[in-house]
Parts: C-alpha cells; structure tokens; sequence
C-alpha cells in the first residue's frame, strides 16, 4: 500500500498532462479474477530444462486460454480424478542450470489457479519427457507414484496426506509405474517382463511378481511406456504397431490379448509419439498416433493420421488425417473428443463421430503451447 | 496536388507499416519466445487507414494491440492469458506498483491515464499476444513511465507473467 | 517393372522426406526453442538419395544430424555450441553416465557403439543444431539405450547444455 | 566413476548387438575443452524472465560459436577492459517465477568461460532490460555500479576486492551509472539535470552536484539511457535526433556540445532502440540505430539504417543500411566494426570502410540469438 502510493503519486506527478478528475468518468480498479472460467480443461505441459515448466489450461469446449501454472525444471503433472488437483513434480536447481538440487511435489487447486502446498521428495526424481506412466496415483489418490532414475531405476511412494515420500521401491532395468488394485502398480521391463509390486501404507513392500514369461520383446517390437488404461487393464502400443492387453490375472501380470493394428496394411504404418494411445471407455475405442514410412528410430515421430481402434472387435474404425502430435488425450463424455500435441506447438480439438465409424475431424486449435509441449490431459 | 496526396499517402503507408512493427513484432523487451508474424501480415495486407483501424478496433480484434487502452503497453496482454483488460489471471497477483500511460481514445477523443500493472508470480502465457507499443513512455528517470522494467519488482513473488490496462484518470490535455 | 521402380523411388522419397521431418523438426523432445526449418527445406529440395547423402554427409554439412555418428542423438550438438564431435564446450561437464546408440558407419559398413553424453551444468546454446534421431532407442526400461530422459542427472550439476557422440566400440553385427 | 562403470557396464549389456574389440579400432573419449578458441569475442546477452538467462559468446572474426554462460532472471552484463572477466548481475528466485530473491554478482573466467566466484548483493537490484547504464565499473574496475529499483532508485556500490556490497546511494528520480574519474558516476535524472556523485572507499558518499541547468528536456526530447564514452565525456543520443556531449567541468556535469544529426534529413528519421550508439575512438567516429517515420513511441524501434557520424565535423559521413537492430557494440581495432542485434534474433557483425565514408556492411551474421536478445558487447 505505501509503495502503491509512492509510485502513483510520482507517476501522476511525473506524467506530462496532468490528471484532472471528470464528473463523468468512474476509474477502473486492477483486480485478481479469483476462478477460471468453469467447464472442463485441458492441461499442456511444456517443459522446460532451464527455467520454469509451463502449464497451459484451457477450456476443453472451445480451447480458450484459462491461465497457467509455473514449475521447476524438468515438469510432470498427473491430474485428480474429478480434475479438481493437480499435482507436478519438478526440480529448483539452487542457480537453475546447476547447483544443489530440491525435488518439489506442489499440489494446484484447479479453479482458482493457486497453490495449495509443496513438499520435497527425494532427488532421485527422473529429469525426463512428461509421461503419465513417471507419476500416478496409487489407492485411489492417497499416494503418488514418482518416477526416480540415478540412472538406476526405483519408485518414490509419496503420501499424500502425510505430504512426505514414505518409501523408495527398487525396480532394476525397469521403468514407469502403473496403478493397480489396491497399493500395486505394474511396470515394465527391459527383459520383456512386466512385473507387479506393491507396498504398505507404511512403506513396507516385498518382492516383486514377475509375469511367467517375457510379454513383450523389447528388441524386435518394444512397448511404447504410456499405456491406456482399460477398466482394470492396460492397452499398451508396440513399436512395430501391436495393441497388448496386459491384466493381472490371480496377483500375476499376464498377456491376456494382443492383436496387430497394421497387418495387411500398405504404407509401414506404426504408432509414433509419447502419449500414442488415448481410450475412451464409454465407446469402447482407442485413438491411436500413427505414422507411414516406419521404420527402426521413427518410433518418435509426429503422427500423420490417427487411427480409431474398436478394441473388443480388433479392428480399426477409421483413420483420420492427424497434425504431427507426439501426445494424445481422450475427453470420456458419451462422445469421444480427443486433444492432441506435438512439433509444431499447436494443440489441436478433434471432434469424433461415433456415427462414422469414430472418425475424428479437428475442430478448433490452440497456437503456440510452448517450445517443447510434451504432454496433454484433460478433465473432459 | 497530387504529388501532395502521393506523398500522404506514402507516409500513411508507413504509418501503417511502421505501427504494424511495433505492435506485432516478434522480439520485445519482455518478448520471451519466438513468434510468428501472424498480426503483422494481417495489417500489412488491410487496406484500411490506420486511425479508422484504431477507431474501430477492439480488445479482442486481430490486432488487439491497436487498441487505445494499450498504446504504452510493453508485455503479454492478460486478457489473452486468461484474465482481461483490468484483471489478472487465476492465481496471479496484481504488482503494487505501475507505470501509466496517456493513450487518447478515439471514441471521446479525450487523453486518459492507463495504469500499467503487471501481474505476478507466474511465467507468461506462450501464446499470449505480446504488445510493444511506448507512446509516452521515457526511460527510467521518469520510473512512472517506464516500461523495460519488470514492475513485478515490489511484490512478494517477482515473476512476470502479464499486463493490464487500467483507465484511472482523465488527464488534461 | 516399371511399376516395381515406381514404388521402389516413391518409397525412397518418403524415406528422405521422413529422416528430414526426424532430424530436423522444430520441437523435439529436448528442443526448448522454436526454429526455422531450414534444414528440412535444404533436405527436401535434395535430389540425392538418402543413402549418398549418409555417406558423404559431413558432421559440419548443412543437416549435421544426418552423420552417421548421430543416429539416436536426441539433444543439441556440442559440435556447434563450443564444443566438438567428442568435446564438451568449456565451462560444461561431460555427464557422468551416458546412453549408447549403435550406427553404422557408411565408410566401412560396419556398426559403431556410439557413447551420447551430455554435457552439463549450463543452459543449451540456443543456436545449437538440434537433432532427433533415435535408431535403436528404447524407453527407460533399457535405460542405457534410453534418450527421453537428462542424462546429466547423475551430476552435481543437472543443467542439459548440449551432446556428443563418442564411438567407444565396434559393434558385433 | 562408480557411476560411469554402472551405466556402462548396463548399456553394453542392454545393446543389442554386444560389442566386439577390433585390433584396428581405438575408441575415442570424450573430454571438456578447456579453453575457448584464442581471439577477440562478441557476448550477446539473451536475457530471461522465467528461467535461466544465456549469455552466448561468439568469435569477433567470424560469429563463430564459442560457447554459453548461464546466469539467472533478468541478467546484467559487464565485461572488464581486457576482456578476460565478465561480470554478470542477475536474480535467483527460490521458485524461479516466486519466492524469496537473492540477487547474485557472478564473476566468470572468459577464457575458459568457467566461474571464479559469486556473491549476493541487495535485493534492490533493478529487474530490468540489459543495459550497459545499469551495470558498470568505477575507479577503475574496483567497484560494481549496480542499479537498483524498487521502483525508488538507488546505486548499489561493490567492493570487487572484498566481494560484497559496500554501500546504496540514493539517486531519486534518476537513472544509469556513468563511471566518471575516481570513485564518481553521473546518472540522468527526471527533471532534465545529470547528477554526479562520488564515494569513499569505506562507503561512504556526499551530497550530489547537480549541473547548473537542465541539460535535457525528458518530455520534448529525451536522452537514451545508454552513451557513448568518448574519452572522459559522454555523448547521448535524444529521441529527435540530437546528440548531446556531456562532461564534467570544474566538477560540475556540463553540456559541452549538442548537434543534430536529422535536421533537414527528410523522411523522419530518429534514433531508436536501447543501446542506441556506440563510439569508435580511433577514428572519432560515431555509429547511430535509426529509424525513419518516427513519432512519439517510435524511440524502440529496430533500426533500418546505421548512420556514421563524425562527431568533430558534427556530420553524418553515411548512411548504411540496417536489420532492426536494438543494440549495437563497436570494436576498438584501427578499422571499426560493429556488431549489432536486435528483434530478428539475428546478431550481425559489419565491416566499416573509412575510405568510403564509413559505410557499413555485412561481413558475417549469427542467427537464433535466442528469445531477448538484449545487449551486445565486445572485446574487440
């Protein structure tokens, strides 16, 4: 207050007309608007690796710009389930590029754009691409689950009423971690196996469950990390353009389904991007990035097309003309509506048409997310 | 005569140009990313003069940083960061202090003061649209008018994240 | 035949077209800046075919991403931040651990085992040439093949400022 | 080393086909290069608000890249009169866009563009656009001219010897540093006087000597902020056009000489940008940004030509064109040539011809500067 009549008084002082009040004019007041506009979002992350992550919020219905939230280096974010929270990690380097480093959890309350706490966990937190499978949620939303990498592999288990990391899980030459029942999440790893652990409210935790057999060959057709998430199931891409239903069948991960998407299809089609596969599960379909041309190193490419995918008959619906994203979301309302993004920055709306085969139009777009956008979700 | 008009309306020409540059160029003192040309290739290819643009033109027109209220406006405009004119985003704070401007509104033809805070906290918006425009403003030996400065600088939380334009007088011309 | 050809020469321009879109694109997993696609234009009015080009390509040419050397670099090349082929630039550390490609060298066609290490404790150049390949690359389930992630974070300090690529082995094809 | 023999043990095990010595191959190993190429050098300050601001350094010859330091928020450059130490002012908050700010003097080793030493200074620090004014060296280089604003003005004063900061002089309503003899500096001020102060080394300062009338008129025609040195005096340039010489006489800030260089030049044309002349004192040739159609608010305007100008002649030899520059720097060799950078990103170096009235042209240019390229300077 002392500062703002400092400055207003030498402003106007300084200022070359004078004011002079009018008996018709009513001056504006600054003000704070306290809510974003109501209505579902979207949420893009961009990352930055020298200064603040950004995320953009938008409107889901017509991509209107809500405001954003700053971060550390190196963002994720997962959102809560009624897309009320949203929780990031991130690291404060002490002079940003280098310098000690705090690992920061910070928990936004959605509507008003504010904080509500951060904590710090531990500096094992992977600097790596935003990825849903590097930080979820496990039972329910009572824990996080942080991706660490030393480079070796654990998993931070994160309460979230206690706003501490209670637990570090070890999980040699494996990556990610996706909730499963109760306080179980499955992960992935390099020997083809996927593997089940679990742990306590106290942060005990045992061994882990192996699947019997390698499910995937991560070699000859490696499994994209970022998996859809099917009733209590995973959907996971293959490089090489397999859809692999992985359940846990009696407390063992298990291969319960695999069918190509590609197969007697010309152009070398494959699956390309981050987030490639988004699922909306009232329709029972995927949407699935896709690319021509594949080959060994496109597995990152921006998508050319993406392609609708009737996972219970195994068969692509339709293929729709894509704008080269690397990440895809699914809205769940009755009608699919996906958001994408990728290269060039632009977030695109696709519109999906159930009466046609799930065909996906774009219909609306937001320019200019950032310089490295890496992931979408939304609450729609 | 007509040399007269010519040179009119080559200096016109320019006018037009000159103030598409400014307002839509895509490196400025608080520009922070790389931009596309999108507002200058849409005045340049308008046929229409520029005091009828600014005249006619609104907040949220193509050109929005033609608007009267931001003729010092140096900064990410608010209102395409998820506030408006006269208020800042969710979740951003409004500086405690400011600079003004004089901008002269086409309607009344009357100068008024236009406050300038900045809103805190928070990086800026990437697609936000970015204003470079300086009628009035000095350098910081007239602080109050000075706008290369992060006005962030007496709150709490010093991240600049946009700007808005508050009509707090009328001043006399 | 003739059609054979046909198919053969489209699937080849593809080819080209794809490697410029990967190795040149404006966003990329580590890419923090938008840029001019002027290596991709470069490509693209190429008429040599991909494999010539691999083979005369040199590391300084005008698409440094495509020498051979950098097959699964995703990350800016030290070689135009100050630095060399195998040098970090000064003032930078090399990272203390590092991801492994495997390339073939077009000279000898043999396969190479490509160390990338980051260099680190700066922030990038924001020149730099940025490339994006990635053949052989696999999530961080094969952490050693793994280029998503900031390999100086083994580091005391964590800053990506750019990559090189150091053949240490010859590869068992 | 523990880790390097982990990860390289892991990666040779995880690749796919294993690695086989051949009696021909010699591996390579990285390293770090320990110095920068040999050579006068062009620092170009990207300045940041969100993240880490990047000062890139590239050779005077040919803009080759040498290399990047990396600072914080709203970055200050000075660089000593060897060229062999560049000192840097910049702001690290503890959430990079919130939270506590410690303003933070890094002192960094051009050669080997590696940090001698840092020390935190006042808070006060100014968060404004780089700007030669705002950051200087007095008595020499024994002390640091820090601006301040909170907005209320203030010169920080820096012991380099001692490495804190020794004491805040109050400079209301004015603004920059220009180091004078000994332990002075003038500053602009707001009613159209230049001040002039002195300090002790202990800390201790005097009243201001205010020159005996307005030197400038901040409302008709404003000085920029940045001069040129020419010997002990400073020549400003107004937005309409002139150039003012200022210089201590008797003790008292003086205006020794004042000469237009657009009188009677149709088309409008002004000065514009921030660092707006720069001075080649061998041949007494100054070197101007301007513009044409200019106006009021047109005084930032990138530059469409760069005029030269003699200042003893008080004449402008030639106009050569420009690339909306911002800033331009010259080198102190026998034959001028400045480098300037400005909206475009761009940096450009040009060669003067002295035979040809010095004109300028294009002898090299460095694009992608980065997102604010906000100064230029020179040890050439």
């Amino acid at each position: 207050m002392r500062l703002q009549a400092f400055i207003g008084a030498a402003s106007l002082a300084l200022a070359a007309p004078a004011m002079a009040q009018d008996a018709e004019f009513v001056p504006e007041t600054v003000s704070v608007q306290e809510r974003i506009a109501p209505g579902a979002n979207v949420f893009v992350m961009d990352q930055n690796w020298s200064g603040a992550s950004k995320i953009n919020v938008l409107g889901a219905d017509d991509l209107s710009m809500k405001g954003n939230l700053s971060v550390g280096r190196e963002g994720q974010m997962l959102l809560s389930a009624d897309g009320a929270t949203l929780y990031t990690t991130s690291g404060y380097a002490r002079r940003i590029t280098y310098g000690e480093m705090e690992a920061v959890v910070h928990e936004f309350d959605v509507a008003t754009l504010t904080h509500r706490r951060e904590f710090t966990i531990s500096n094992k937190r992977a600097m790596v691409e935003s990825q849903p499978a590097l930080l979820g949620f496990a039972d329910g939303e009572r824990f996080l689950l942080v991706q660490n990498a030393t480079p070796a592999t654990s998993i931070a288990v994160v309460d979230l009423a206690r706003g501490e990391q209670i637990a570090e899980i070890p999980t040699p030459g494996c990556w990610g971690a996706l909730a499963t029942q109760g306080r179980g999440f499955l992960t992935l790893c390099g020997d083809g196996t996927v593997q089940a652990f679990a742990f306590e409210p106290d942060g005990s935790f045992g061994e882990p469950v192996r699947s019997a057999a390698p499910i995937f060959d991560p070699d000859a057709d490696a499994l994209f990390t970022n998996p859809a998430r099917v009733g209590a199931d995973f959907v996971f891409a293959s490089f090489g353009g397999n859809l692999l239903r992985v359940a846990m069948v009696d407390g063992v991960p298990t291969l319960v389904d695999s069918f190509s998407i590609t197969e007697g299809v010309e152009g070398d089609w494959a699956p390309g991007g981050s987030e490639v596969i988004a699922y909306h599960a009232p329709s029972g379909t995927a949407f699935v990035l896709m690319h021509s041309g594949a080959e060994e190193g496109s597995h990152k490419d921006g998508a050319e097309e993406i392609w609708a995918v009737d996972l219970d008959a195994k068969a692509v619906l339709y293929r729709s003309p894509a704008h080269h994203e690397n990440s895809i979301a699914a809205g769940q309302g009755e009608t699919p509506v996906l958001f994408a993004v990728g290269e060039s920055s632009t977030l695109t709306r696709y519109e999906v048409d159930p009466e046609a085969r799930f065909a996906a139009k774009p219909a609306g777009e937001a320019e200019k997310m950032g310089g490295f956008p890496a992931l979408v979700l939304t609450s729609q | 005569m007509t040399e007269l008009i010519d040179r009119l309306l080559k200096r016109l020409d320019r006018t037009v140009e000159t103030r598409a540059r400014r307002s839509a160029r895509t490196h400025g003192r608080r520009s922070f990313m790389a931009r596309a040309g999108a507002a200058l290739v849409g005045v340049a290819i308008s046929p229409v003069l520029p005091f009828d643009r600014r005249a006619r033109a609104q907040e949220a027109g193509e050109d929005a940083c033609e608007y009267w209220k931001h003729c010092a406006l140096d900064g990410n405009l608010c209102s395409t960061s998820g506030g408006s004119l006269t208020s800042c985003p969710p979740g951003s704070e409004a500086s405690a202090v400011s600079w003004v401007g004089t901008c002269r509104n086409p309607e009344d033809d009357k100068d008024y003061l236009v406050s300038y805070n900045d809103c805190c906290g928070k990086a800026g918006v990437s697609s936000a649209t970015f204003c470079y425009t300086s009628q009035g403003e000095r350098p910081g030996y007239r602080m109050g008018l000075y706008n290369d400065i992060n006005w962030c600088m007496a709150n709490a939380n010093t991240g600049y994240h946009c700007t808005v334009s508050v009509v707090v007088g009328l001043a006399d011309a």
